[in-house]
């Protein structure tokens, strides 16, 4: 009974204080990690489409038409590394495409249609743009290369400083968050100085105390990253299911380094702290 | 048992507090420290139980020099001396029980192992009613015997108290003098600072007088 | 001299660790109202974009040739309130437009190209779209209004999006940070229940208690709310500084609202525990 | 001045710990509160020092019931009180200087105005020597003299000392007396309570013996 109860003061050390803020910045880290994840996948989704989607438009030049440059064409293709697959678009498709511009109806027979194929490259391997562009001119003058360059160089910009804000955040709450601890576990063990020069007088090994700080500390913290982490899967949940994107399980794996960090973190720092001070006392 | 050597002791700068300290407690003796205050009667404890070190000199402690003793065997040494402070340092948030068996927790001692010795000793300091409550709530008297209580229950092999009797009537304090008697008639090493007359005139024990941090002689033995 | 110093323990209400967390917690205050407003106004902008960006096409009917419907949209245009202006896109700009899709040189006087026109909004004014378009469907059977409706939808959903969840973190820091306060506080009048019991005895009435803590507490207050708006706000300098977005005064402004209401939170927070607490005592 | 009708108290449930007290304080007396270690002393002097109510009967400070009095007037009472706590109560991160000056500072009086006063008072107690020491670096009956010079340094009506001289010698004991006897020759009430005999023994003054809760009549008038 009695003689299990806790030696030093109920939240001297790791105080609901202490708790609040941990609970905050696991949530806060599980959101900065989250977002870098979901916008890493939601680029990298995008990105597969706009590599994937290289387009060849060929139109006649004033020697060949464009169908007599199409063979051509897909001679090379065919023998061009990194080229999964190409597709001839239906002149349908393509009119379709063009309706908007030209009004309905208005695109008739005599209307000189370009050629266009879609091209699917294969992710394993590398592609030389620039190599094919040089080839195709040289049998196909009427052949344009699109591989949407400027856009997915944009758009990879954007994730790169969405990666590095999330990262500064990420670094931000860390540092934070250590201090706090390192603060609080310093504050921890100036409110116990009385205690522990008592407990040091009687006999207790240092070991003996810093024990009855790491367990005052363990439950608390393991109970607020759990809080900081639910919170934070919680949020992304309703946002997946309202984006309707793809949620896995392997999201929330990943987010779970958060709060497991967080734990460790505390733990060595609190240990290492109290044992230092520890040693340096009566 | 504890021999001080040449022993010297100053606070940051100041005049020295204890100068040229020589004496030895035999293993089974009982002596009285005694001196006005300020006189350096705790100051010279401390430097028994470990709370600080000499400025100059040799403190042995069971025929170890304390100044060179590793940081990991202090806690071995201290079980064996029994402190009751003058100023009592109780764990204010822990009960009496709490607080009187806090020595046997320290060391791993199992509960069911102590639970009865405790008990029958807080009767004997007149606490067998009082075991749940926490310090705050005790008279100071109350608080005096429950550091008592806590100094002699792990059986340690030196008792060291300081003014044990300052704040309980005449007749308790006879009482608790029975009971360090008893220790001493079962071995163990006693050393009592006090300032109350009362307590050492007419006793057997020999008495070591502090008069500005010198040990002068009394009449009788030391 | 010594008879200034401060009654209660340095640290002992407000410490570091307060300190942290206050700072930290203003710092992502600051960053989550200033994405709100740099977001608000950068959708802003692409918005009075877009819906400036408000064109009309008209193309030959079977009895009916662009250039004759002009005139009548003209007309229609110019009685419709909201319009400010509109403009005939000429047709070498149209044909440019075409080129990708047909090839250099392939556009010809005998295609029927379209005739277009760019309108101003004015935005002051309500613009009723769909008055517009059955108008127009009455008296230009081939001109069609295209406003760009569902990219503005998407547009505005995502900034509502982002509005939502940059609140629900501002909502989030606020609690944390009130709670942390109140415990912190509840932790300093426990850490110094000795003090403030011997102060009550020797006559100090609540009021001189109180600010005791008070004091303590604004030093530190001022101090890690300063931090925390400064690097929030150097962040933001950085970024607009690469994006060259237009960086203003009154953003920074806006943005100095988070200290000052942290500030006068946790001032609040304290004096009302404090007193409140005081009162029960001794 | 101070007047105890039909007084009792009781903690949490338990027996009553003070039963049926009358006694009146008049102003300028000078009495002592003896009675064995729990016999209430300390329980006693906390209903004239207002930390805390009476179960039963009434307390009368000043001519005021103390239960009655609104809490904005308490501070009032408090400053025309000053205590000396059986565990002294000195704020260990205050120095003994900032200690004694306290209950002038929470009177919000300059320091060059008191400034001068203290340090005669502090040499009087003997402290003059270590006015910037903190609490925790002083001896015990140190201490016990620095929480007397707080009692006394803001001219309070009546002076309450809960075993005053419980940690210094009798020559020092008998200064204080000296001291006390001082302030009541100026118009100060006192009420000391002590379990030393030697200091009430052979005094001209009163005394008030607490046995079991009660007052019981002593030799002479009380
Ligand atoms: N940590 C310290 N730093 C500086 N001076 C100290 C410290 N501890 C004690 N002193 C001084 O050393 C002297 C002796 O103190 P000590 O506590 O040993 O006296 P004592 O004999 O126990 O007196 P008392 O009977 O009043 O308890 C005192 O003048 C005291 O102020
Ligand atoms: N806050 C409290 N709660 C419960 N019991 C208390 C409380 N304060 C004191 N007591 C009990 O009341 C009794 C009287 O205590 P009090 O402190 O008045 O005694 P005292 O006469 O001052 O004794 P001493 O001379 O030892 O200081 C004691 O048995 C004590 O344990
Ligand atoms: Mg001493
Ligand atoms: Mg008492």
């Amino acid at each position: 009974m009695a003689g299990n109860s806790q030696i030093l003061p109920r939240n001297s050390v790791a105080g609901p204080a202490l708790g609040a803020v941990t609970a905050t910045m696991c949530f806060l880290a599980c959101l900065a990690l989250g977002a870098v994840l979901s916008v890493n996948k939601a680029a990298h989704n995008w990105l597969t489409q706009a590599t994937g989607a290289v387009t060849i438009q060929i139109t006649d030049t004033e020697n060949l038409t464009a169908r007599d440059q199409l063979q051509a064409v897909e001679r090379v293709l065919k023998r061009t590394r990194g080229i999964k697959t190409y597709e001839i678009i239906p002149e349908e498709k393509l009119i379709g495409l063009l309706e908007p511009w030209l009004g309905t109806g208005n695109v008739t027979a005599d209307l000189p249609i370009p050629v266009m194929l879609d091209v699917s490259l294969n992710k394993e391997q590398r592609f030389n743009e620039n190599g094919l562009r040089i080839e195709l001119s040289a049998v196909a003058p009427g052949a344009k290369l699109d591989t949407h360059g400027r856009w997915r160089q944009n758009l990879e910009r954007g994730v790169q400083t969405l990666r590095v804000l999330a990262s500064l955040i990420l670094i931000l709450v860390t540092i934070a968050t250590a201090t706090v601890i390192i603060f609080a576990t310093r504050a921890g063990l100036g409110t116990n100085k009385q205690t522990v020069e008592v407990l040091h007088l009687i006999g207790a090994r240092d070991k003996f105390i810093s024990r009855q700080f790491e367990r005052q500390f363990l439950t608390l913290s393991l109970l607020s990253c759990a809080i900081g982490y639910v919170a934070a899967a919680s949020i992304f949940h309703l946002l997946f299911t309202l984006m309707t994107d793809m949620e896995d399980m392997q999201f929330y794996l990943l987010l779970l380094s958060v709060p497991v960090l967080s734990i460790l973190m505390t733990w060595l720092i609190i240990r290492n702290f109290v044992i230092r001070t520890l040693a340096k006392a009566l | 048992m504890i021999r001080f050597e040449n022993v010297s002791l100053r606070y940051d700068n100041n005049t020295d507090v204890l100068q040229d300290i020589n004496f030895e407690l035999k293993p089974g003796s009982f002596h009285f420290l005694t001196g006005s205050s300020g006189a350096g009667k705790t100051s010279l404890l401390k430097l028994i139980f470990l709370a600080g070190k000499p400025s100059g000199g040799k403190v042995f402690l069971f025929n170890q020099d304390s100044a060179r003793l590793p940081r990991a065997a202090l806690p071995e040494i201290r079980r064996r001396i029994g402190v009751v402070f003058q100023e009592f340092r109780l764990l204010d948030h822990l009960t009496i029980y709490e607080n009187v068996s806090l020595p046997l927790r320290v060391c791993n001692i199992k509960e069911t192992q102590y639970r009865s010795n405790i008990l029958e000793l807080m009767n004997w300091v007149g606490l067998g009613d009082r075991i749940n409550a926490f310090p705050t709530t005790l008279s100071g008297g109350e608080q005096q015997r429950a550091a008592i209580a806590r100094a002699v229950v792990g059986r340690p092999n030196v008792i060291i108290a300081d003014e044990p009797t300052g704040n309980v009537d005449t007749e308790i304090g006879m009482r608790l003098m029975r009971l360090f008697a008893e220790l001493n008639k079962q071995g163990t090493t006693i050393l009592i600072a006090t300032h109350d007359k009362q307590l050492w005139e007419g006793s057997p024990y020999p008495r070591l007088h502090l008069e500005q941090g010198s040990l002068v002689p009394t009449y009788g033995e030391y």
